[in-house]
């Protein structure tokens, strides 16, 4: 997969503060069309508030997080989040916690946002959602409850709630970290067959194994900052930075 | 036959004609009345704005915090005092329905908060405005929360419609004291109609469990 | 001890009411009356019938006003509230005359002229008289004339709800006596014969019982009382009492 | 002054001593009480044992379904015709504690059941008894889940004494019933009566948020 | 670690249904003391059941667990949940989910079984809780209460409670499958610690490269009979039944 020239989506200068607690500290990285970001580090070091201001759900203090046409968003403290709403047209985000809706069925749940928001033909729209949810092998659940379902059987429904949004990019924080063992690799095999397809994602995780064979690139943070970034292979490979290569020896050698 | 097992008898139609045409009616419409005012109350005190949260927060305190014959009586005999002169079941509807919905805000408001923060995220990356998120996604969930509370501030509620009696409805307890006042048989009437709200209890106890059951799947596992 | 109100005039007329009542009834056609519809054989229900010495009364004073009387049922607690805050335009409930009442409230002539007796349990032999409650503990209505009576005698007063749970009172044993209307007892021994209890003591003075009012409807009261000498006159307001009692109480 | 300003506070210091004296010990009393028989009712609930846990159901079902008025007249006036002659004081407070017990009782039992099993388990595994388990691991975690709800039962139950007034218990409500009943001023003094439970129920939520405050470490996380 | 020639433990035709769910289907194994046995195999298959019944916590249908020098308990339907209290004498288990008391102090946790229910000496037991928490690096951590405390934190309390029981054997239900990766390197490292140690121990677990690396035997379950059972390196690296082998694959190769 080679990445354009100019990125699809431009992060900078991210910066976030709950509290005293100076979070983000100007956070810089870009994504091109096609091209798979891997975002690690230590618990804490900000990767799912960085994600979570890339989708608006987040309210930056300082920074701009820019998609290719538009839009550009530039946060400011006392900023207003209906502002960074319209993030939400480009990019889809799909929680670690899965974060169905236990009331609606799996159709339901991933039809709701393009029938009641984005307002697309009814017909259309379940035809595309039963088409999905074949592609991830869930054909026979759409009328099924999400509590019914496994874990991974849940996480790949997410998945699909998040394409049918038709962003530009997609965002993953951590979609195996609460699985069983076992399931994780259904889950893993659907992501990197997206990866695959050329869809353009963000992903957090803490699969380094994982992040090695489907990412591009590799960001890793700590402590709010960018240390490390580059080519998957290299920063997992051959990190240059001794925090870097801590966290990732720890991570792959854990005793 | 006993003279008092065949007064129970007599009473028992009396007494369930006054449940059917007021105590159940008076319970049933000034729940519904109630639920619409708790959850305005519960919305406007998880508002961030500080004086809309205030005032559901002294609203909520006050109903809580005093006797409902007391609202009752403001409500009947105060009101005429600003000029307000309403009719005793519309009094008694308004002063039931304003106390379920300070009561039934709390239960509401906890409902709401008790549905995991990351349903409305879902909602919110979905593109969803905060109204349409709480209403499609977060009350069906919190409903099934908030049923338990619930049914029993009916239960509660459907015994303290009694106190209408005291601003002239005829309710069912109503019609126990006049039997009492020419029996003077009053413990074994406040009996039997006890054994009445008991049994209404029990039906609603059981709706209760009925209703929980189907909503068991809203819940997030 | 008798203390006089605190605040004797303020309230006494009619809060949302003013003007002539008796024009408003009139016009309406209708005589709105308040009574506790629990005070047997006054105010009290046969089935769900309204009925009672009260209000078998008002309703032929109505009749002979020409109006339509319409009964609001209320608890004696608030019974005063309805009338001031004009929920009815009359009390007829065995409301008797007394000072205290005589300052917020207007009367007509008395319909009912009573005695209050003290009832004891037959077996009871150190309560002979009124003065003979020193010490003793009643059970009163806290809202009844005769709660100032026993306490006047000296009494322990035991506020109750009404005659029935007086009387369980004083048959377990938790009250020495009961001070009240002796209508009252006549009625509930013919209702319920009881040999357990007795009228120990009569009083002297009578009470008598009328037609209460806001201060301001001095014309209706003046039309009531103009209808209640009718009903004198033509020897019904004595039939009346004859069914109830058994006797003419209301002189 | 205005003679109804002068009434309300000529009234302020009886109706206060009337809540010092009874309204006040009598809900703390009972509530204490209270507590003991709920903590009772609770575990035969929550027993395996059938029979057991059938009559705590019954018994908590009875309680909750029929009005406390009624209570209070069984114990007061009813007893006696069994031959059980009890004064309006211990009658009182045995009718409330009983209600309580019924009210609490589910409290209690929700909030058992609301600590993980986990936790009986791991005091099992410590060789740890099932009764040793629960007095030293269960019951404290969930004293922190069943505070909320308690202190609303205990706020109820401040109000709910005014009702011992109909058994000859000379409380705050009384006191106001008596003052009205030479002033005629009964929406005046209910008013009043009213004000002064609100400062008592603010006072205790004031408690609540304190004492759960410092039952916050308790919860597993 | 050589196993000697009489078992520690001896479990024998272990079987468990919950209601018409047939969880446990005759489970046979042995531990050896000092010996580390890995059980492994798909969610669901009865580890967890299996593991309870050993401390009595579960009350098997049929079966016998038995200890050198005792006691032996053999299971029976409708039989006292007293009766098998006494295997809690012999060992002791580490939960999933730590389970700490989280109204005691980190100290209170790891003592008030040895003095409560043991009734061994109060500062005897004191003492030795204070030398077992240096030993897993929480000396500081004494007086906090398992809140403050990271996952990883709690799980080492969670194993010092088990050993201050001073059982013979001592059982481990995934003791790191709850908790962040980062974490899971400081307690599998504790966990190691003890093995080499000499500590015997049965562990059910997901991380078979660990139990690779620590464990003597591995017992693999599927649908509630062992399928496979022998040395680690055996069963894992070079499984004979076909089900073991592709279980090992999905966990090893998960994408
Ligand atoms: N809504 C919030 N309010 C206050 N603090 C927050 C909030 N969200 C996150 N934080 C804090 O921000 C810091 C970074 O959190 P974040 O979730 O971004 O880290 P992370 O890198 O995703 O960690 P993990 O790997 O554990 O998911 C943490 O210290 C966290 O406690
Ligand atoms: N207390 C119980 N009541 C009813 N069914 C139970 C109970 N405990 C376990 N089960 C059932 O027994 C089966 C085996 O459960 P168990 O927890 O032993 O599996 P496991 O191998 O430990 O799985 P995992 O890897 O998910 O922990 C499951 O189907 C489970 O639903
Ligand atoms: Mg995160
Ligand atoms: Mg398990």
């Amino acid at each position: 997969m080679s990445p354009s020239n100019s990125p699809l989506l431009a992060v900078s200068g991210l910066h976030k503060a709950f509290g005293a607690n100076q979070v983000l500290k100007g956070i810089d990285f870009t994504v091109h069309s096609g091209e798979v970001l891997a975002l690690i580090g230590p618990s804490g070091s900000g990767k799912t508030t960085a994600l979570r201001c890339l989708n608006g759900l987040e309210i930056a203090d300082a920074g701009s997080v820019g998609f290719a046409g538009g839009p550009e968003v530039s946060f400011s403290p006392g900023m207003k989040p209906k502002s960074a709403q319209i993030l939400r047209n480009r990019s889809a985000m799909v929680f670690q916690g899965h974060h169905l809706f236990p009331h609606l069925t799996v159709l339901q749940n991933v039809s709701i946002g393009p029938i009641e928001v984005q307002k697309r033909p009814k017909d259309q729209v379940l035809a595309e959602a039963k088409k999905l949810l074949a592609r991830v092998g869930l054909e026979a659940k759409a009328d099924a409850y999400p509590n019914s379902l496994s874990g991974g059987q849940q996480q790949r429904v997410g998945i699909v709630r998040a394409l049918m949004q038709q962003p530009d990019l997609l965002l993953f924080d951590e979609p195996t970290s609460a699985l069983d063992p076992e399931l994780v690799g259904e889950v893993l095999t659907v992501i990197k067959e997206l990866a695959q397809e050329g869809w353009s994602m963000v992903l957090v995780t803490h699969e380094l194994a994982f992040a090695r064979d489907v990412a591009d690139t590799v960001v890793f943070m700590d402590g709010g900052v960018v240390v490390e970034s580059g080519p998957a292979a290299q920063v997992l490979g051959a990190p240059a930075n001794p925090r870097t290569r801590s966290f990732v020896q720890r991570l792959l050698h854990p005793f | 036959m006993d003279p008092k097992w065949q007064l129970f008898l007599d009473s028992l139609g009396p007494l369930a004609l006054g449940a059917i045409t007021a105590t159940i009616p008076l319970a049933l419409i000034s729940m519904a009345l109630g639920l619409v005012i708790a959850l305005l109350m519960a919305l406007m005190r998880i508002s961030k704005n500080r004086v809309v949260s205030s005032i559901a927060r002294i609203y909520i305190s006050i109903i809580r915090g005093t006797p409902l014959l007391v609202q009752l009586f403001v409500i009947f005999y105060g009101m005429p005092s600003v000029g307000l002169v309403i009719d005793p079941w519309p009094s008694a509807i308004i002063a039931f329905s304003l106390n379920i919905g300070g009561y039934a805000a709390e239960i509401i408001r906890a409902a709401i908060l008790s549905v995991p923060q990351g349903q409305w995220e879902a909602g919110y990356t979905l593109g969803m405005s905060r109204t349409r998120t709480l209403y499609r996604l977060i009350l069906p969930q919190a409903t099934r929360v908030a049923v338990p509370p619930l049914s029993n501030s009916f239960i509660s509620l459907v015994k303290d419609t009694s106190l209408a009696s005291t601003i002239l409805v005829t309710e069912m307890f109503r019609k126990a004291q006049e039997i009492t006042a020419s029996t003077y048989e009053f413990l074994l009437l406040y009996c039997e109609a006890a054994a009445i709200y008991w049994v209404i209890c029990l039906v609603l106890s059981a709706l209760q469990n009925s209703v929980e059951g189907r909503l068991e799947k809203y819940v997030a596992k | 001890s008798s203390g006089s109100p605190a605040s004797p005039s303020a309230s006494g007329g009619a809060t949302a009411e003013t003007g002539d009542t008796l024009k408003k009834v009139k016009d309406s056609g209708v005589l709105t009356v308040g009574t506790e519809g629990t005070y047997r054989p006054f105010s009290y229900h046969e089935g769900s019938e309204l009925t009672g010495y009260d209000v078998e009364v008002i309703e032929a004073v109505g009749e002979k006003m020409g109006v339509e009387v319409k009964f609001q049922e209320t608890q004696w607690d608030a019974i005063f509230a309805g009338l001031d805050a004009g929920r009815f335009d009359v009390i007829a409930n065995q409301v008797s005359i007394n000072p205290e009442r005589e300052e917020k409230y207007l009367f007509t002539q008395p319909y009912t002229v009573s005695t209050g007796v003290v009832v004891t349990k037959s077996d009871n032999t150190d309560i002979t008289s009124f003065d003979t409650l020193k010490g003793k503990t009643t059970a009163q209505s806290l809202t009844s004339n005769f709660y100032e009576t026993a306490k006047d005698a000296g009494a322990n007063v035991e506020p109750v709800e009404g005659w029935a749970q007086s009387i369980t009172l004083l048959k377990q044993g938790r009250v020495d006596a009961t001070v009240n209307d002796k209508l009252t007892f006549l009625d509930a021994q013919k209702t319920n014969p009881d040999d357990s209890i007795k009228i120990a003591a009569e009083s002297e003075e009578k009470s008598e019982s009328a037609v209460a009012l806001r201060k301001d409807s001095t014309e209706l009261a003046k039309a009531i009382d103009t209808a209640l000498d009718e009903l004198r006159a033509d020897g019904e307001l004595a039939k009346i009492s004859e069914k109830y009692f058994g006797e003419d109480v209301s002189k």
